[in-house]
């Protein structure tokens, strides 16, 4: 029996990479919360800003290190970070002008918004296409690993190694610092209520003195710079690919959805209830019972990963069953 | 400002209007040749008949959300079922399957749905501490059993001739009867979801029908013994007659000749002509129905549903039925779709089922058409059909226009050679540009 | 004559990465005939291009049908993808009777389908490559391997004719898993791929796809460090995105011996791209045999040059390399036969696609060499 | 339908529980509807009038308790099952049908109709369309003594606070009811018009037997038509009785009626010798005892 | 007083097609309680929301402290100094007590706890809920939290549609009493009725409003002795 190792294999395949994917979604499906929670429309060119303020930063950090700039064990693209959400944020805020204030002052029904929301997705997803092309790009410099799988094993003696990437680590601590910060701004701040009022009552927010093209623009202001750090710290992780920003969109939805949409603490929770369920129900136990003495047939995998997509949604059913506006009793129009 | 929405006048001329216009656009991209407009009517018939179905989707979809507001988001799967229809109603038996593990397979399905209902009955008839482990139980034992019954069966079948079938095989029937064959796989799918699911509301549905969508999509990729998987099955028949055909019948090529067309054209023309009478008649069709339920008393109860649900169930509206109802036949509208779809591509392939194309591209349609009418969802769908397709020509159009003024260089070239990738700014700008001017819609609801 | 050539790839979609390098490829051929003036009495040759999206039936059939009906393309360099080719071949291609052929679609069931001579294509069927990739992961003494594939005909069958062909010859493949192409995390494919275990992976998937996201959370995890990487891997992607961590790895991907490929790639570079990128070869030699045959038939007609296609590609005759399109032409036009070896040393063989030469790579150095040719 | 013997009962109402979480909205209330009265519902804001509506027209489900109508347990039942047994309600907060006509609103109500099943609306359009007129005959009467007509086309999302009310209650007058929940049908409705609406509810229930069962601020309007009149408060019956003795009822006034009505009855006692017969009482002197009062909630004197 | 407070003149307006506003005409001094009554869809509330800047009028003027305001938008208007309180959708429903009343104090600098005080100490009911979402109150404590929302704004005009709908006697008897407290300290108040006897025994002036128009304007007095409007629209 061997205990460590297999605490070890776990940590190191099923523990972490969930967690920092869980991470991943959580920082994305923040933003569509917000979004959903104050503008009350399911924003599908989140995915496409993610990409778009990737895409800016990945230019900034080549320009960054063309002159010589880094941060050392850190990559640059961070000190790149706070340009790329300051362009993309004035592209937002244009597309606000330019599409959904018409609506809003229509006072259209939702799902004419989310529908003016596809129409933008498309349209950055080419601007992003045309701005930095279909390759794969790798931007990430800097230390890859905290621990790497060979320091790890050097150190402890152990044969499983356990690796922690810089990025998963960033991710982590960046969606934790993101969720307490929104969540004290939306509950605390005077801006944040505002917010809160008027998702709740746009006329009445109007008579209370709230002006609500300034709550707009904060939200899209909030809510870009998460998509755009989400953004990064995934392309940071993975690689950016213009096309994978398009598919990590339904995860993140499904993540807002689960927890409860509007709410960010909902958001992070459904992001580690996907991310988990994808990788925990689909692992096969054989190692792990390897190594605790049993010497198991068959893989003991509940169900093979073709299916993982599938497996999260049937949690996210069954979590919808039991609380029908999420865990953390999100709202609905 | 004022509190409500204003329903801004829409003169009754906007619908005869606008679908002459977009007969307009068929007739051109048929007969004129020229930077914007094929001048093929091959192109233009095809173009026709995938709008075909697409309209005939968008009504099932309007059904939903246009009559209750049920907001559906895994529509590519009830297509996908739909289309799983033809490849076994309609191909050609596969030799030996059945004879592999036939029986056993069906009597795995059984025991699988059985397990489901003793579940259920379970979960109601049993209260108390009972309750949990009897359902555990009885889930637990009905799994072995499927398990045992299914795997072995589903290893022979797929064993059989596995480079070119694998799979159970159709029942070689006419593929006209597949198409409310595969209505009918959807209906029965769309019961057991609204049974389960029909309880959300609005966005949660949504996420709830998107992962069923893909959790359907998934098992038809997975599961090789029944349409062979990602494999793909071709060669699905046809129900009308193949071009060669008549290319080799003496008679069409005299006629073809009469009408002043090579063989091959005029063959591939009236194929498709007869496709979009089909299609056509099976659309018109269910838009008489449509509207003549839509115009009733029970299209006034859809809608007081839709607007309120809680007032409607006081005035005596059994909501989650009338849910179920307009559910299961949205969806059977969808899958009969589907089966049209798959019977003109000739093909299931289910890697081509992906949600943005046939969940997304479809709700697009029905809201630029006009959700809650039936005209304008229609409409829309051939619309919004027509560019997507010639999103492909018009993009790098546009991107030639653009980048005419620039000097010939790196930055043009590279503009150039991202040109494709105009197809996705292209239709961007026509849906924001559509919104943006009808935004209930190009034919809103009355 | 103006002669108009279609050219049908997935220019969006997942696999537009390698869509322009054989765009180019076949544009590359095209022109080259077209200068050099020799193609039937001075015909020119123009391109026509059609996104076929890769994974939308619908929208690759309606492309094709412009290329044809309305464009009148007198061929087809292309589709990209297996099921969008067969809807594209079986609805438009034989109908109106249009060569088509493909760089790109491996799928065995492009093999038996009814093409009425139509179709071909310039890479082997992956029944073929299976076997091949066997023999080169046993002759290294690997007794035991997981194997992932994208979900998709090409990956599902090269993985089932690779484990078929691998445990005959007495291997152990531990696991046989699918990925998806083109999703946000690998995690829970890399966990159960580790699980099973095995001395190393074999990647059946695309190079920029879910194949080299199932390699990169591997090695990050530390759970294989040996993967053996068939056609759609080899990929000059990879070596950038991997450099020295696949100093183990090892693969094969159709591609000839010799000349031909170093001319082609000799030729890439003063067009200005990547001649290694995946069947942009493929894509070259496509447009180049449609032409040929063209010339040898004296006809652009496909339903007559269709039967010339098998001639100009094999023996016997002259070898024709890449950038020897003219002198091909030449010698078919004085009623000589060819034998166009292209960029990919193209032999078709029944019915009608590639017999498939592999040459055996590995990545020591971080560099792509070539080992060797079976 | 068949008119019910007076002295039945129609609801009873045992024991009943509602709970918010940890909140007793509803804390063991018990009471009973005669068949054939209009009983009135009464008690500060918050006493769980609205919650007890809800529960038995079952919008809630109770957390403890039964509701039996005419000797049958209906508690639990559906909303849209109780509407077949006759049970019909207003929404204290209008719950029109925003996007339809107002006679559309009015149209839907009936249950039953050929038109609602979808096989009928292809097969049997002739049959619909004379159910049709009959309905729209109905509604425009109802419409008419609503004095809502001249807005029957307008949607009904854009009616004023006032119609919207009236509305609720026209939706009620659209089928024969055995017994009709009224919440607050007063509240944003003018008085002369609820005059008339009052003498429209005695009519009903003279004519045709309804059974009424009314909350209302109004006292007035309570004092001329309830009896009996029952009292909330605090989730719990506080009392019960005619609406004269309500009205003196300490308790009653301390929770409810405020010292207002001190000042009120005995300007009604004035007033009643003054003009020998009184329409209803005269509310009005809440602005005198407000104005003269030292700010102090009233029910602390 | 040259000028009333607020002047509000021959309005004219509506929502689309057909004018609700037919030449209405209000006016308030500072320090008044001017009450509109008149039957269901008269137009009352669409006068306060013309008012207010939330409907566009096509002829007529707004005029506050002399100023013409007819311009100026529903927060430029909050900013002059007008509250008002709508006759529904009048809460922020998943906001709670507290957090209403605060927003009701949005655009105050100074110190508002003491206003708040005040409010719970006249709306005893809402005040045990100040922690409760004020979407799952009842009714009648839904329009006290929407009242005490306008009275912690502080305004120098305060509009009411409604505000006593559905409360119980007791609290519309204090809740009257608050509003005269509060004109005595020179606020003017514009309110809409339907408990119009009380109302107008407390109104300085009265209007009677009949299809967008004036019918009757006198003191509340006199309106209530007139035996006409007692019997038309204040229910005899
Ligand atoms: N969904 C809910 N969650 C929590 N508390 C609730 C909920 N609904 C109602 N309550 C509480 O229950 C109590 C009773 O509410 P109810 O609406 O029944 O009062 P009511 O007697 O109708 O008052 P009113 O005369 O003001 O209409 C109130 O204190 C209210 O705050
Ligand atoms: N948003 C709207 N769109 C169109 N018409 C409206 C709208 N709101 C109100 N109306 C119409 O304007 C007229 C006046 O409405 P308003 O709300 O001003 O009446 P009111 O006098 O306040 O009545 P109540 O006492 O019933 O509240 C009504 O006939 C109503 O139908
Ligand atoms: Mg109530
Ligand atoms: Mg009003």
């Amino acid at each position: 029996m061997d205990m460590l190792n297999a605490l070890v294999a776990i940590l190191n395949f099923v523990v972490i990479p969930a967690a920092s994917y869980g991470a991943q979604l959580a920082l994305g499906a923040l933003g569509v919360t917000l979004i959903y929670g104050i503008l009350r429309f399911s924003n599908f060119a989140h995915g496409d800003t993610m990409a778009f303020g990737a895409a800016l930063v990945i230019l900034i950090t080549w320009g960054l290190q063309a002159i010589g700039i880094g941060l050392g064990p850190l990559p640059t693209a961070l000190l790149a970070l706070p340009f790329g959400i300051a362009l993309t944020a004035v592209f937002i805020l244009g597309t606000d002008r330019v599409v959904y204030r018409f609506y809003r002052s229509k006072r259209s029904a939702p799902i004419i918004l989310v529908m003016a929301s596809v129409g933008v997705m498309f349209i950055m997803n080419g601007l992003t296409r045309l701005i930095i092309g279909v390759d794969e790009i790798r931007f990430d410099d800097g230390a890859r690993f905290l621990v790497s799988v060979q320091q790890f094993r050097a150190w402890t003696g152990l044969s499983e190694g356990l690796s922690l990437r810089v990025s998963q680590a960033l991710t982590l601590v960046v969606t934790a610092l993101a969720c307490w910060a929104l969540f004290r701004f939306l509950n605390r701040s005077r801006a944040g209520k505002a917010m809160r009022a008027y998702s709740d009552n746009e006329d009445l927010a109007l008579l209370s003195g709230i002006d609500p093209e300034r709550v707009v623009r904060l939200t899209w202001l909030i809510a870009t710079a998460l998509a755009v750090t989400a953004g990064t710290l995934y392309g940071l992780d993975k690689s950016f690919k213009v096309f994978n920003y398009f598919q990590i969109l339904l995860p993140i939805f499904a993540a807002a959805i689960v927890g409860g949409l509007g709410n960010p603490l909902g958001a992070v929770a459904g992001g580690f209830i996907v991310a988990f369920s994808e990788v925990a129900v689909t692992y096969p136990w054989r190692k792990i019972a390897t190594y605790l003495g049993f010497e198991p047939q068959g893989l003991l995998q509940l169900l093979s990963t073709e299916y993982k997509f599938a497996v999260s949604f049937v949690i996210l059913i069954v979590v919808l069953l039991f609380r029908p506006t999420g865990l953390f009793r999100g709202k609905s129009v | 400002m004022s509190n409500t929405r204003q329903a801004e006048a829409v003169s009754p001329w906007r619908a005869p209007v606008l679908f002459l216009i977009l007969a307009a656009l068929f007739l051109a991209e048929g007969s004129f040749r020229n930077a914007l407009f094929s001048g093929s009517w091959n192109t233009a018939l095809a173009i026709l008949n995938m709008g075909l179905i697409s309209a005939v989707m968008a009504l099932g979809v309007n059904m939903q959300w246009g009559y209750a507001g049920l907001f559906n988001a895994g529509v590519v799967g009830f297509l996908a079922l739909g289309g799983l229809a033809p490849v076994l109603v309609s191909t050609a038996p596969v030799q030996g399957a059945w004879a592999a593990g036939g029986p056993r397979l069906i009597l795995a399905l059984l025991v699988g749905l059985g397990t489901l209902v003793l579940a259920a009955q379970v979960w109601r008839r049993i209260s108390g501490a009972w309750r949990v482990p009897a359902l555990v139980a009885v889930l637990v034992a009905g799994f072995v059993a499927y398990r045992w019954l299914f795997d072995p069966a589903v290893m022979a079948i797929e064993a059989n001739n596995s480079a070119r079938a694998g799979n159970i095989g159709g029942l070689g029937w006419p593929v006209l009867l597949s198409w409310p064959v595969g209505a009918l796989f959807a209906a029965a799918a769309a019961w057991g979801v609204g049974k389960v699911a029909l309880g959300l509301r609005s966005d949660y549905l949504a996420i709830a029908t998107l992962g069923i969508g893909e959790i359907i999509v998934a098992v038809m990729r997975n599961e090789e013994w029944l349409s062979r998987g990602v494999k793909n099955v071709s060669g699905i028949p046809r129900p009308v007659p193949y071009e060669l055909d008549l290319q080799g019948n003496a008679d069409f090529v005299a006629r073809a000749a009469e009408w002043g067309m090579s063989p091959a054209v005029a063959s591939g023309v009236w194929v498709k002509l007869l496709y979009a009478g089909l299609f056509g008649a099976v659309l018109l069709a269910l838009i008489l129905l449509a509207e003549l339920a839509l115009k009733s008393p029970w299209g006034r109860m859809m809608r007081a549903i839709r607007d309120n649900e809680t007032a409607a169930e006081a005035m005596g509206k059994d909501v989650t039925r009338r849910h179920l109802q307009i559910f299961v036949i949205g969806s059977a509208v969808i899958g009969l779709a589907g089966a049209m779809m798959v019977t003109l591509d000739g093909l299931l392939s289910p890697n081509s089922f992906n949600p943005l194309r046939y969940t997304f591209l479809i709700w697009v349609m029905v809201i630029v058409g006009g959700s809650g009418n039936n005209w304008g969802a229609a409409l829309g769908a051939i619309l919004v059909w027509f560019l997507w397709i010639k999103a492909e020509v018009w993009g790098p159009e546009l991107m030639r226009l653009v980048t005419g003024p620039l000097p010939a260089g790196a930055l043009r070239d590279h503009l150039l050679g991202s040109a494709p990738h105009m197809r996705f700014i292209a239709l961007g700008l026509v849906l924001l540009l559509v919104l943006r001017f009808a935004p209930r819609g190009l034919v809103p609801e009355k | 004559e103006e002669i108009k050539m279609g050219i049908s790839l997935g220019l969006t979609g997942p696999l537009e990465s390698i869509s322009p390098a054989m765009q180019k490829g076949a544009e590359l051929a095209m022109k080259e005939v077209s200068d050099s003036g020799k193609l039937l009495d001075g015909s020119t040759v123009t391109p026509v291009v059609a996104d076929n999206t890769c994974i939308d039936a619908a929208a690759s059939v309606a492309a094709v049908t412009r290329l044809v009906t309305a464009e009148g393309v007198k061929g087809v360099m292309g589709g990209m993808c297996s099921g969008e080719t067969i809807a594209s071949l079986e609805q438009v291609g034989v109908p109106q009777g249009v060569v088509m052929i493909s760089p790109s679609a491996t799928s065995p069931a492009l093999s038996t389908i009814d093409d009425k001579g139509f179709f071909f294509r310039t890479s082997p069927s992956d029944a073929r490559q299976g076997e091949v990739m066997a023999d080169i992961v046993l002759e290294r003494g690997i007794n035991s391997v997981a194997v992932t594939y994208t979900n998709n005909d090409y990956g599902k069958g090269l993985a089932d004719s690779f484990a078929d062909a691998y445990k005959a010859k007495g291997g152990t493949v531990t696991v046989v898993s699918a990925h998806d192409d083109g999703k946000a995390d690998y995690s829970a494919e890399v966990a159960a791929l580790a699980a099973a275990g095995g001395d190393a992976l074999v990647v059946a998937g695309y190079a920029d796809q879910g194949g080299s996201g199932v390699i990169q959370g591997s090695l990050d995890t530390g759970a294989f460090e040996v993967f053996v990487l068939p056609d759609g891997m080899v990929n000059n992607v990879l070596v950038e995105k991997f450099g020295t961590q696949l100093e183990n790895s090892f693969g094969q991907n159709p591609s000839a011996e010799g000349e031909g490929h170093d001319k082609f790639d000799a030729l890439a570079k003063e067009a200005g791209f990547d001649g290694t990128s995946a069947y942009a070869g493929e894509s070259y030699d496509a447009a180049a045999l449609m032409l040929l045959a063209m010339q040898a038939a004296k006809s652009s007609d496909p339903t007559v040059y269709k039967d010339k296609v098998m001639e100009v590609a094999n023996e016997p005759g002259e070898k024709i390399y890449p950038g020897e399109l003219a002198k091909g032409l030449e010698l078919l036009a004085a009623g000589q036969d060819i034998d166009y070896v292209g960029a990919t040393s193209v032999e078709l063989i029944e019915p009608g696609e590639s017999a498939g030469v592999y040459r055996e790579v590995d990545f020591k150095g971080g560099k792509l060499n070539v080992i060797g040719y079976r | 339908m068949q008119r019910m013997k007076l002295g039945s009962t129609m609801i009873q109402v045992h024991d009943l529980h509602k709970h918010f979480g940890g909140f007793r909205a509803v804390d063991g209330a018990s009471l009973t509807i005669e068949t054939g009265s209009i009983t009135g519902l009464i008690g500060p804001n918050g006493a769980g009038k609205s919650t007890l509506f809800n529960v038995i027209a079952g919008v809630l489900k109770p957390t403890a308790g039964r509701v039996t109508m005419a000797g049958e347990d209906i508690t639990g039942l559906p909303p849209h099952e109780l509407f077949h047994k006759g049970l019909l309600r207003t929404f204290q907060l209008a719950h029109e049908f925003s996007s339809m006509t107002v006679r559309e609103n009015l149209m839907m109500v009936p249950g039953g109709q050929c038109g609602e099943t979808l096989l009928n609306t292809w097969l049997r359009r002739g049959r619909i369309r004379e159910e049709e007129r009959a309905l729209r005959k109905k509604a425009d009467e109802v419409l008419e003594f609503l004095t809502i007509s001249h807005v029957a086309d307008e949607k009904a999302g854009n009616l004023s606070g006032g119609q919207k009310k009236l509305l609720e209650l026209g939706r009620t007058m659209m089928v024969d009811a055995k017994i009709v929940f009224l919440d607050e049908v007063g509240a944003g409705v003018n008085r002369t018009l609820l005059g008339t609406i009052g003498d429209a509810i005695v009519r009903l229930n003279k004519e045709r037997g309804y059974t009424f069962c009314v909350i209302e601020h109004d006292m007035d309007f309570i004092g001329r038509l309830c009896d009996p009149v029952i009292v909330m408060a605090a989730g719990k019956v506080l009392a019960q009785g005619s609406a004269d003795s309500i009205m003196k009822n300490e308790a009653v006034i301390e929770a409810y009626l405020g010292t207002g009505l001190k000042n009120k009855v005995a300007a009604e006692v004035a007033e009643e010798a003054a003009f020998g017969e009184s329409h209803g009482a005269q509310p009005g002197l809440g602005a005198e005892a407000g104005r003269g009062g030292d700010g102090k909630p009233a029910g602390e004197l | 007083m040259a000028e009333p407070y607020l002047s509000a003149t021959d309005m004219r307006g509506g929502y689309g097609k057909a004018d609700i506003l037919n030449g209405c005409t209000l006016t308030v001094e500072r320090g008044q309680i001017a009450v509109i009554v008149g039957p269901n869809g008269a137009g009352k509330s669409t006068a306060m929301k013309a008012v207010f800047g939330m409907l566009a009028l096509r002829e007529g003027k707004v005029a506050l402290a002399g100023e013409d305001i007819t311009r100026l938008t529903p927060q430029e208007r909050v900013r002059k100094g007008m509250g008002f309180v709508p006759q529904t959708h009048n809460i922020f429903p998943t906001m709670t007590v507290e957090e209403n009343l605060e927003m009701g104090a949005f655009i105050r600098e100074d110190d508002y706890r003491d206003t708040m005080a005040q409010v719970y100490e006249l709306f005893p009911a809402v005040a045990d809920k100040r922690r409760q979402n004020a979407g799952e109150l009842s009714g009648g404590q839904r329009q006290q939290v929407a009242v005490g929302r306008a009275l912690m704004t502080r305004p120098s005009l305060l509009m009411l549609d409604e505000p006593t709908a559905g409360v119980s006697p007791i609290v519309m008897d204090e809740l009257f009493d608050r509003i005269i407290e509060v004109a005595r300290t020179g606020i003017s108040i514009l309110m809409v009725e339907q408990n119009a006897r009380q109302a107008l025994e407390i109104a300085d002036i009265g209007y009677v409003l009949v299809q967008g128009a004036n019918r009757y304007t006198d003191s509340g007095q006199a309106l209530l002795a007139d035996p006409e409007v007692r019997r038309t629209f204040l229910g005899g």
